[in-house]
């Protein structure tokens, strides 16, 4: 086990912005973290990465209980390396940035050389060694703190957003190196991200985070809405003023709801669209996720569809078609 | 404000020894005139009064007041009061000068026998005093001069001192109270005014481990004189008041305060102006 | 104004002459001032790293008894320190009192508070991920400190700079615990503090300038110094 | 005219990082701005945004030609706001950051606190009004970030990658309010973007910016590679150590290539792959593009394609299947 | 030791008889500490704010000079006022000599250098999208001052503190301006000369124990404000 976590708890102010009853994570795995905005992500990797410590709760790494006293940790954080959500550079060249990890490692300066300028050509940036660092773009800052962290060859890296700011080509060269160093050198990746592609190419599980908790619930096509009643006394929830879902619940005023992607029908349409619950899209989006295929459709509000592949196959819908959704009552969950 | 004030600038030994606290309530009592005292070095007091920023001086250094006088900055210099310098030294009295009389000998025993000298080396009037007496020695003296610039001309200041400086003869360039304060640190002998001995011997829990070794010489004098500034070079000046100030210090009743003004017991200023007032 | 271009032409006369007695001044002064400024900065940098990057109960009271201390008064200190050092003090036997040590002993006392304020005041404000991104690349405690510090440099560089301007400005310690003994414990101040005395203005000032100059000639070194740090 | 721009350029050191010779941005338009890591996408938008004087050239707003006194540009600055890449907000709650703005400009106290609330609202960030803005999550200062431009209702906003860290449902809902300010409010907006998708859907026109310069060539399908020539005397460019494609060159080694998307041929695969030119992919992803079909296809590398919807409607490739490409040499450009 | 214990005894003594003398003398030393702090703020932080904002032709050698007056003697600025305020000088009819006055242009010059260069120091380390965000949002040029201000707030704070500390601690300006005259222009510090002179140390430090606790007040004051400012 690489991270065996137990009733963590991290509290700001009287807000308890992380809780976590259990979650264990394995060696050698990619992880993927996803959550909405101020679910906890962040604030779980900077607990990981020993660089915060939690309110409450037991972490144990590598079978070794986390005691957070310094000394302690500063051992644990040669191994675990953390690239932030919006990284800084010290205020020197890109060079010396990278350099930094390797010099407190004691590595000879040759093959610090050596290691700095392979890092470098891994995120395209080795003809920016000598800028300053301070001054390059979002893009090529993230770009340099990942070259920073990889050259520390250590055995997990935590990965904040690290494509968040990054160009397309890159995107790819970066997921490429989050992949290489897992299978390669067998490093332990966990990484967040708001690209769920992203997340499910890249990671062996995902994990969601939900108000800081690890969340049951399907973390997908979650909207904010309101339940209101209709003349029959059936309830349903309007979303964005645009779309009725209808819903079982006691709840009534504003509440977010998440519609499970497995759940939802999807039919072609017909031209006389009659049916009660149906409700009239179009195709925007199709993806390839091994077993199933995703399609992401415009009803108003684009609801993210999970199709089985045979299924697709036997009868394929196509992107820019119309067509027609039927939301089970069971599909939509009130959290 | 309606009281009548002048301004005063004097040494730190007048103000120090307490004199002034006695004798300024009574003046003010006697004339309603209030008098604001700045206390200083004896050269800047006398700048003060070229400068014409105070209305009176008061200070010890009779050469340089009369100067003072001669070059038309004060009107005239009343002579006011003495009180006297006394040699002291630590109890075991290496270069044995107990008892002398002669303070010039005795100086000169020091000098041979190179034991510690502090020297208030300020340019004060207990600096000036030292420097004669050296010169009365008879002993080689080192005259150091320096260069400066007066109203575009070039000027020399001149300063003398007994072979031996830094080794034995220490100038530390500070008040009497301090040169007393390091005079016993160092137990070395110095130059001092009775006053400030006194006053920081037995007015102090301190105390002070040194001991009046060489007294009574005439040329161990020390005159003290006021002087109003002169409203022919500064008409701002308040003269009237300032002149019915220094009348006052030399008319009997304040002849009579400075000679019955004691500290811890001990007289320190004799009346000049009317010696025997009571 | 007079007083100035006179001081001025005073000042250039003394220095041409390359008096001796200037020269040793200048020479204590400076030996005096930078050992301060020395021994008060390898104090108070760590101390006011040690304040700025612990979380401790009294934090903040420690923070107002260091302001507090900037208004100490160098009658205080020199007092203090006379106590402790004079022949009737504990450290009396050691002589120190009258010694360029002495003087050093006093102003450092004076000038920690501004070291370590300024110290606090300069890292305080540095973006708590360079921490953080030190400590994650696997740096030491020290060297944490060491990326902080480089972040911070011309903060603290500016409260060294004022240290040294503090001491080097200095009377009232130097007088009382160096005793401004001509040769040993004179220095520019000092004896400035002596010609004002006796009525000298002109050469106070001439002396003032010249100890300008040299604080001057420092500050270009410092600055050259920022400049290459800046690279 | 909104903008008209006229030679104009930025250097910094000997590094000339804009070079614009002409731009001319029309009123009430989107204008998504795209290009790699870099390419001067934020250094125009603090220009255009009159944070930052160009090193020469020419810039007319609304038919004033923008001198750079600072008094002439407080005027302009009250007309265009910018939302920065990485926002940092003021060290106070988010209610006083969004009233800044307001405050600046004299609103009535009652008036503010109606507007300040409704942005908040539109950003879902209104429960945090009385939070510590420095406090924020990524996301959340991006979105209070950009609430208090939205609250300063300017006539042009200018936003620096808007939905980089913010989570999926708030993306959906700043890509409305992108919208939605341009349609009902006729505010111009120019974002910036490493989302092609999101550039599509949101923008009137989308602007390419390639090592400065506006680009002429096609922004996608950009790849790093090296140049060989095989045994026949054939040259190719091999990309990422694993896709060799053919092209007519006289240049040498290291080069950036584009391929055009419109110009790939895609066939259903033949189970003996034969074709020489032809190279096999998996379908991963096929997005609606109106008149078009985007593929994204996995070849080693991902590579889009266009399709036409109506070649696309008549032979539909589907998603998760095996497709083969052709690659003609006019479709691959050496930059 | 004795010398503490008996000073700290006196100091007690002192304040409990709320003798009359020391009043006046402490609140000579507030009223005028406090003036000067306040006008050389004024000055100070504004040109500190225009000198690391903008971008002109001999800012670095200005902010080398700034840190060359850092070391500007008492006695220096102490004559140069006199020069101009003796009865000799330009202002000599204006009789400012010897007046709460005199001092306050002293010590007004002494810490414009700390006010200034400190602000810098503060400024110059403020995330520079502060001042890009206020701008952007609309403000003028004296409103995006006050955003950096606000960030800067506790680094210009530690500035002023600083500069009230120098001047409630400052004797030689005090003494060649102001003249110690009892009543008038005696201050703290000039008393505790005066006692020193005297040879009455312990006095001498109970009044800068005096001293110390009306420092610590007014810090717990700053700390209160700072406390504030932080919501
Ligand atoms: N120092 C702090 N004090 C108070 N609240 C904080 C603090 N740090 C974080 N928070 C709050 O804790 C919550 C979780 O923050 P965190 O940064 O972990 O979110 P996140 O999941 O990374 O979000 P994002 O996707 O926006 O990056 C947020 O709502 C944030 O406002
Ligand atoms: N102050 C500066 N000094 C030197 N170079 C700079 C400075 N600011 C920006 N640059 C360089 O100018 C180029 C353009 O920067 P800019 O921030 O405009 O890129 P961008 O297109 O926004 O990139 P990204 O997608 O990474 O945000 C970058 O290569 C950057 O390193
Ligand atoms: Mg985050
Ligand atoms: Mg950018």
């Amino acid at each position: 086990m690489l991270f065996e976590i137990k009733n963590l708890t991290k509290v700001y102010g009287n807000r308890k912005v992380l809780d976590i009853p259990e979650l264990r994570l394995e060696k050698g795995k990619v992880y993927g973290l996803l959550g909405p905005n101020g679910s906890g992500k962040t604030t779980l990797l900077e607990i990981l990465s020993f660089l915060l410590p939690p309110t409450t709760g037991e972490i144990v790494y590598d079978a070794r209980t986390v005691d957070f006293s310094e000394a302690f940790l500063q051992g644990l954080r040669r191994e675990v390396v953390m690239v932030e959500q919006h990284p800084i550079l010290f205020t020197t060249s890109v060079y010396k940035n990278v350099e930094f990890g390797l010099k407190v490692r004691k590595e000879p300066k040759a093959r610090r050389k050596r290691m700095i300028h392979e890092v470098l050509d891994l995120v395209g940036m080795r003809e920016f060694a000598e800028a300053s660092a301070h001054k390059l773009s979002g893009g090529e800052t993230q770009r340099v703190a990942i070259a920073r962290a990889l050259a520390c060859s250590p055995k997990v890296i935590l990965f904040d957003e690290p494509t968040s700011n990054v160009d397309i080509e890159n995107q790819i060269a970066i997921e490429g190196i989050l992949r290489d160093i897992n299978i390669q050198k067998g490093i332990s990746v966990i990484f967040t991200t708001h690209n769920r592609i992203q997340a499910t190419k890249l990671s062996d599980r995902i994990i969601f985070l939900f108000n800081g908790k690890p969340a049951s619930s399907i973390y997908e096509n979650i909207f904010s809405g309101s339940i209101s009643t209709d003349g029959n006394g059936n309830k349903y929830c309007l979303i964005h003023n645009k779309v009725r879902l209808a819903v079982r619940t006691d709840k009534t005023g504003y509440v977010k709801i998440s519609v499970d992607p497995k759940m939802i029908k999807v039919f072609p349409a017909q031209d006389s669209s009659a049916g009660g619950h149906k409700l009239v899209g179009r195709v925007m989006q199709l993806t390839d996720e091994g077993d199933h295929v995703r399609a992401l459709i415009d009803i108003g509000i684009p609801i993210s569809v999970l199709l089985g592949r045979e299924k697709y196959k036997q009868a394929p819908i196509l992107t820019g078609e119309r067509v027609e959704l039927f939301f089970p009552l069971e599909s939509v969950e009130i959290m | 404000g309606g009281e009548p004030v002048i301004k005063m600038s004097t040494t730190t030994s007048t103000q120090a020894s307490g004199l002034l606290d006695m004798l300024l309530p009574n003046f003010t009592k006697d004339t309603g005139i209030e008098v604001k005292v700045f206390a200083k070095g004896t050269g800047a007091a006398i700048r003060d009064g070229m400068d014409g920023n105070v209305d009176v001086i008061f200070v010890h250094a009779k050469a340089r007041e009369e100067k003072f006088v001669s070059e038309g900055y004060g009107t005239r210099r009343y002579a006011v009061m003495h009180n006297d310098f006394v040699i002291l030294g630590p109890p075991e009295d290496p270069a044995g000068i107990r008892g002398m009389k002669d303070a010039a000998a005795a100086l000169k025993k020091i000098a041979r026998a190179k034991a510690k000298f502090i020297s208030r080396g300020d340019d004060s009037g207990t600096h000036t005093k030292e420097q004669a007496l050296w010169a009365a020695t008879g002993l080689p003296l080192v005259t150091k001069t320096t260069t400066v610039v007066k109203g575009g001309i070039k000027r020399a200041l001149a300063f003398k001192h007994p072979q031996g400086l830094g080794t034995w003869y220490l100038s530390i360039g500070q008040g009497m109270g301090k040169a007393l304060t390091y005079a016993n640190e160092k137990q070395a002998y110095t130059l001092s005014d009775r006053g400030t001995y006194i006053k920081y011997k037995l007015g102090r829990k301190e105390g002070l481990d040194l001991e009046v070794l060489c007294e009574g010489d005439e040329m161990l004098y020390n005159p003290y004189g006021v002087i109003p500034v002169n409203p022919e070079k500064y008409s701002h000046v308040k003269f009237d008041l300032a002149d019915r100030f220094a009348k006052w210090l030399v008319s009997p009743r304040g002849q009579a305060l400075i000679a019955n003004y004691k500290l811890l017991g001990q007289q320190l200023f004799y009346p000049d102006a009317i010696p025997d007032a009571k | 104004m007079n007083l100035l271009i006179d001081s001025f032409i005073s000042a250039i006369l003394l220095l041409k002459s390359l008096d001796a007695e200037v020269c040793a001044i200048v020479l204590v002064s400076l030996k005096v001032s930078s050992s301060s400024t020395l021994i008060a900065s390898l104090i108070g940098i760590p101390a006011g790293f040690a304040i700025a990057f612990k979380e401790f109960r009294g934090k903040r009271i420690t923070i107002t008894i260091l302001n507090t201390l900037l208004a100490l008064p160098t009658v205080v200190i020199g007092l203090f320190v006379y106590a402790f050092i004079s022949r009737r003090g504990i450290f009396g036997p050691l002589d120190l009192l009258y010694t360029q040590k002495a003087i050093i002993i006093g102003q450092v006392i004076l000038i920690i508070p501004i070291v370590t304020t300024f110290t606090i005041a300069a890292i305080s404000r540095i973006d708590d991920r360079y921490r953080k991104s030190a400590m994650t690349l696997g740096a030491t405690t020290l060297q944490t400190a060491g990326v902080v510090f480089r972040e911070a440099r011309f903060g603290i560089m500016a409260a060294v700079i004022a240290s040294f301007g503090r001491v080097i400005a200095e009377v009232g310690i130097s007088m009382m615990l160096g005793g401004n003994a001509k040769g040993f414990t004179r220095t520019m101040t000092t004896a400035m503090a002596l010609e004002y005395d006796k009525g000298e203005f002109v050469l106070a000032v001439a002396l003032g300038v010249i100890l300008l100059m040299i604080s001057f000639t420092v500050n270009l070194f410092f600055n050259y110094l920022q400049g290459r740090a800046r690279v």
